[in-house]
């Protein structure tokens, strides 16, 4: 087990994939950097530094550094998969999806099944999203609903490195389009991360805190504030289940149906706007396949319906916070 | 025309094939049997076929909403195109995708498409696949002159300059973009070579309704291409002899222009002609490869007609590979 | 009051709002139809019909044939509403969405708020969305869920001919921006239009039949298959409650609350895959906000988790059809 | 150089306005007080100036993630930015845009994008609107030589010119998009007026680091968009000074290159130096300028410093205008 970050769990990843399997391609927007200019490729790698190395490694025909042109780099990607290779694809903000959105979701995701299921098409998108920077609107945003309500997509975010390097290689092995979504704020996250072939099946929520009295469900960055809520809540000692989904899709339902079966509260905490969320969807789930056993209503901890502002305390306000998540814990415990 | 005789044979057969599958169609719609949209490619024969001749099973084209021109002239089943366009259960599709959605990966065929422009980046991303196991693949984009101006297009263009990549752009200019002018939507007074000159890559026109001159041009342009000098273009001049789709009262079109075209602009015709002329080819060898297209078209709709239809317990099948 | 049907509603609420605000401008694809050929301008219309005369009436300056470019017609709507105009912009499918989302999710939607409260964006887009038609996967979505849960965007549905008239008025006068859904199937739909002026506010269900016994909430299309259950459970003594959304985004959560606290059932009915879908959006709504008074699991009829097909048998098979909504109904209230 | 001593002296202030307020942020940022990206002009100001210098509140510009000139230079409030960057509640947009989102209406500053590409195609919608009004406006669209790669971008330049807008697309040439230079990104060995040449528009290029040769090219280039016929555009070639962000280590630079640029590309020295040459304006009269704009900036940085943060209690608030 070697210790490492997200950053390096990612980074580390694609290199030992691209050297396991030569169809294996990257391309974006500077994740070489330097082309054209008297510093020369690799100057500087990409702006998120999950990158480096690659391009020295595997060359130009391999690692291709893009023209601003979102649209045309998944577009590309889709092509490259159809034509049998394995693109990773990067959109330096997952705000991109707005203008590369066609090739996600009427493109990758559909042709398959458009196509009597005879094909195949396995990219790997990574989208670099979420608040917590000051990046402001339109560059701040988890638009990981988005892709989950698309039949065709899987969508991964991991929050350890383990399962950055899990989730990623198991992306690179299978055949369908996976977005993977790497939140800006967790990249310097450290962990243990198994050496040698890791891979984290798709659909297996983890279990972070088994503590029995309200099951929380969250994904990305929320999985952290979900961990301080539980510290704080254990302090009073109020035991959740804090479920970190792993997969949005495929969804783990059963991890949820079953905690929910025995805890009988449902929180979910999610980095987006409220309506037709993530956490409208598990709420939605849970009201209609657990309902007998929820003795509270579900309780969604989401951010307003508003854009995403850039002063430090509008966005911390926008932001649900481990606060929050602990009031909305609380509120479902006291609800008879 | 140094063509073989075989070659003449071929290409005169894969045209007719598509003229006659298209012609039908438009009869058979007419009994409201078939369903959608359909776009039918009559009057661009030598177009698709002009290109794809030049192409092998290991050549990646991406089509258009109007594609069963391409599919047929990439090497397509015929028969199961038609099934697929019935909505049938063993259409080469499943009946999932219908007229806009027709793919066959195993010749090549990336794929309809319903998304006007979205199939340049792809065929940058094929080409981007096929220069990495270095045989002189290419990836090829069929566009119409209303596709040359939505934003992938352009993009696509600039990014396969920027990589070098072995991709083909095909404009087939048929003048229209639904209901609208080419010297309308197309900035540049119609010029569409010259756009993609513009980016950097060489350009190649010609007339896409003489089998002759596209296939010359594109033997040139693919010599280029294939020898590692990066993408290239061309606008091919052509016409469509039906409406944008199946129900289009064409009340833009001027008095006579399709009966027009139909008498001076057919490519079956000129074939006809410039190998008589030439007397590379007896007429009865064409007349008799139209009489067995004829009887392939026949027997496609009498087997499609008969074929079962898709099993609505199916409906979510085949989304993912595995989920 | 006038017979018309929704078609008809639209084009004569256009003709008649752009008479009285010489502000407003259409621009779209193929609306005037017929530019740059021998037929000349109008020699067609949209394909829709829903555009016809604007042109001769108006002119060019107003009436705007675009070419194939919906990034660049949405974003000329939204720099035109900004300069203080009233685009109203069609998207021939509301599936090309996929080739303009930024323009709508991440300019249009957010300048009021990234800009301090101090602009003003009231441009409208048509989008024509739908499955019915057999126009497969890339021509017949219904998108209204992934714009509902944009802040800073209005979604609207009419489903009769008065809304039709009344919202698309109401859009015409406000000054947000509003994405303006027409089904393609209800184009044909015939109904009394009230004469002069006629506004129907946003966030104002409509109560289409009032029945006590179960709540069924529904938009679009799937309000006419609602009525069509209604009819098949009221030979059965069973009434339902049918509530028209109209509008999305703002939501009338008011009289959904009211009906599901009456009837303690609730179904929803969405011409969408099930994920992050409006029906889980109304389903956790319900959950969270009249927990005590469901007395059965909410029902979420929608699609598969799929795209939508082309041929007959399978797009019969994946819409919402009446008879799911029946089963749906049955199936709360025979839940103990 | 016809120009009137006055508005000679105005030139040189918000150029050198831009300057100041640039390089200060560039020591502020490192204090940790200002959160976000900012992207600094510093190097370009002869481009905006020289252009903004002929429009008047009536025109409309949009502008890019790199917009502080622009606004500057289109007349936004100086204080207001700043507190604005610093995210305070009487920033001009109430701290909830930040450097990358600021517009002003009231000045016809349709606001800075942080989507590349994203302003092209408003621009020409504000240029349509124009033309409704009769009164010889313009939309006018800044974009980066990154941004000439993105699609939206080209569509808007084939728009502007099927249906005449008086848009005007300038392009400023700063060599680099990120870390990437535009001998590799722009297909076309970094010729931008050539491509918008391509989609049937007139365009100009000129030194956006010579404020006298921008301002004359674009003294033409309105003329001919205000008579009525149709778009331009202009190349700029221009440098930055700083970083793509700050933060950026710009290894990516060659040795010694932004000293050079700094010595060669300085349009505050090049203006400067011409006026003296030609004895139009008095040094002295440029060192009040800086001295008054130094004054200027330090005050909107203590303004901004002391000015009260936004309430979180209105993070939902302005969303709609009713809802
Ligand atoms: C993104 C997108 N916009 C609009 C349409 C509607 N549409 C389908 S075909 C077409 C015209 C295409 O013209 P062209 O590219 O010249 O091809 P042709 O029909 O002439 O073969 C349009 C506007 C679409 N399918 N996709
Ligand atoms: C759609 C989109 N893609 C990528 C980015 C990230 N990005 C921000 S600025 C920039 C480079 C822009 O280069 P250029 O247009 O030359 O402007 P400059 O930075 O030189 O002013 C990039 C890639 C973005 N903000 N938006
Ligand atoms: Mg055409
Ligand atoms: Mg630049």
């Amino acid at each position: 087990m070697a210790i490492m970050n997200i950053r390096e769990a990612i980074s580390s990843t694609l290199m030992a994939e691209m050297e396991r399997d030569s169809s294996i391609i990257v391309l974006g927007e500077d994740i070489v950097g330097g082309a054209g200019t008297a510093g020369g490729p690799e100057a500087i790698g990409g702006i998120w530094g999950t990158t480096p190395g690659l391009y020295a490694k595997f060359g130009a025909d391999r690692v291709i550094d893009t023209p601003i042109s979102e649209s045309a780099i998944i577009g590309a990607a889709a092509g490259a998969a159809l034509a049998g290779k394995r693109p990773v694809a990067e959109l330096m903000f997952a705000d991109f999806v707005g203008v590369s959105l066609d090739q996600l979701w009427n493109q990758m995701a559909k042709f398959r099944y458009m196509f009597g299921g005879k094909t195949r098409c396995p990219a790997v998108v990574r989208l670099i999203y979420g608040a917590g920077m000051n990046t402001a609107a339109q560059h701040s945003q988890s638009v990981y609903a988005m892709l989950t309500a698309m039949p065709g997509l899987k969508v991964v975010l991991p929050t350890t490195p383990a399962d950055a390097k899990g989730l990623l290689t198991e992306a690179l092995r299978g055949d369908d389009p996976v977005m993977f979504f790497e939140h800006k704020t967790l990249y310097g996250v450290k962990g243990e991360v198994p050496d040698g072939e890791h891979r984290q099946r798709f659909g297996e929520a983890r279990m972070v805190r088994e503590g029995g009295d309200a099951t929380v469900v969250a994904c990305g960055r929320m999985v952290n504030f979900g961990e301080k809520a539980a510290d704080k809540l254990a302090a009073d000692g109020i035991g959740i289940d804090l479920i970190d989904l792993r997969t949005t899709s495929p969804l783990d339902e059963e991890a949820i149906l079953d905690s929910v079966e025995a805890t009988g509260r449902l929180i979910v905490a999610d980095e987006s706007p409220p309506r037709c969320s993530l956490a409208a969807d598990i709420a939605a789930l849970v009201a209609a396949k657990a309902f007998t056993s929820l003795k509270a209503p579900p309780q969604m901890v989401t951010g307003p319906h508003a854009p995403i502002p850039f002063a430090r305390e509008l966005e911390r306000a926008w932001v649900p916070s481990p606060q929050k998540i602990e009031d909305a814990v609380r509120r479902a415990l006291a609800f008879r | 025309m140094q063509l073989p005789r075989d070659e003449l044979i071929g290409a005169y057969r894969r045209m007719a094939t598509i003229r006659a599958f298209e012609e039908r169609l438009h009869e058979e719609i007419k009994t409201g049997e078939i369903v959608g949209f359909t776009h039918l490619y009559c009057g661009q024969e030598a177009a698709a076929v002009g290109v794809c001749d030049h192409l092998t099973d290991e050549d990646m084209i991406v089509s258009t909403h109007r594609g069963h021109g391409h599919c047929i002239a990439k090497g397509c089943d015929v028969k199961a195109m038609m099934k697929e366009i019935y909505g049938r259960r063993d259409g080469l599709c499943k009946g999932r995708g219908g007229s806009m959605h027709i793919a066959d990966l195993s010749v090549g065929m990336l794929g309809a498409n319903g998304i006007v422009g979205a199939g340049a980046p792809q065929a940058v991303g094929a080409a981007i696949a096929a220069r990495l196991d270095g045989k002189g693949r290419v990836g090829l984009a069929f566009s119409g002159d209303g596709a040359c101006n939505q934003g992938t297009t352009f993009e696509a263009m600039n990014l396969a300059v920027v990589v070098k990549a072995p991709a083909v752009f095909v404009f087939e200019n048929n003048h229209y973009s639904e209901h609208t002018g080419d010297s309308y939507a197309v900035g540049t007074s119609n010029d569409i070579a010259s756009r993609a000159e513009a980016f950097g890559m060489r350009a190649w026109r010609a007339d896409g309704c003489d089998y002759f001159d596209t296939y010359e041009a594109m033997r040139e342009l693919l010599d280029y291409v294939r020898a590692g000098n990066g993408p290239a273009a061309i606008e091919l001049d052509t016409e469509r002899f039906y409406g944008h789709f199946e129900g289009d009262p064409q009340r833009y079109r001027g008095p006579g222009e399709v009966d027009r075209l139909r008498e001076t602009r057919d490519c079956l015709k000129a074939f006809r002609a410039r190998v008589g002329e030439a007397k590379l080819l007896d007429p009865a060898d064409l007349d008799r490869v139209d009489a067995e297209v004829a009887q392939l078209i026949e027997e496609a709709v009498t087997e499609a007609r008969a074929a079962p239809p898709p099993d609505p317990a199916d409906v979510a099948q085949d989304v993912y590979v595995d989920y």
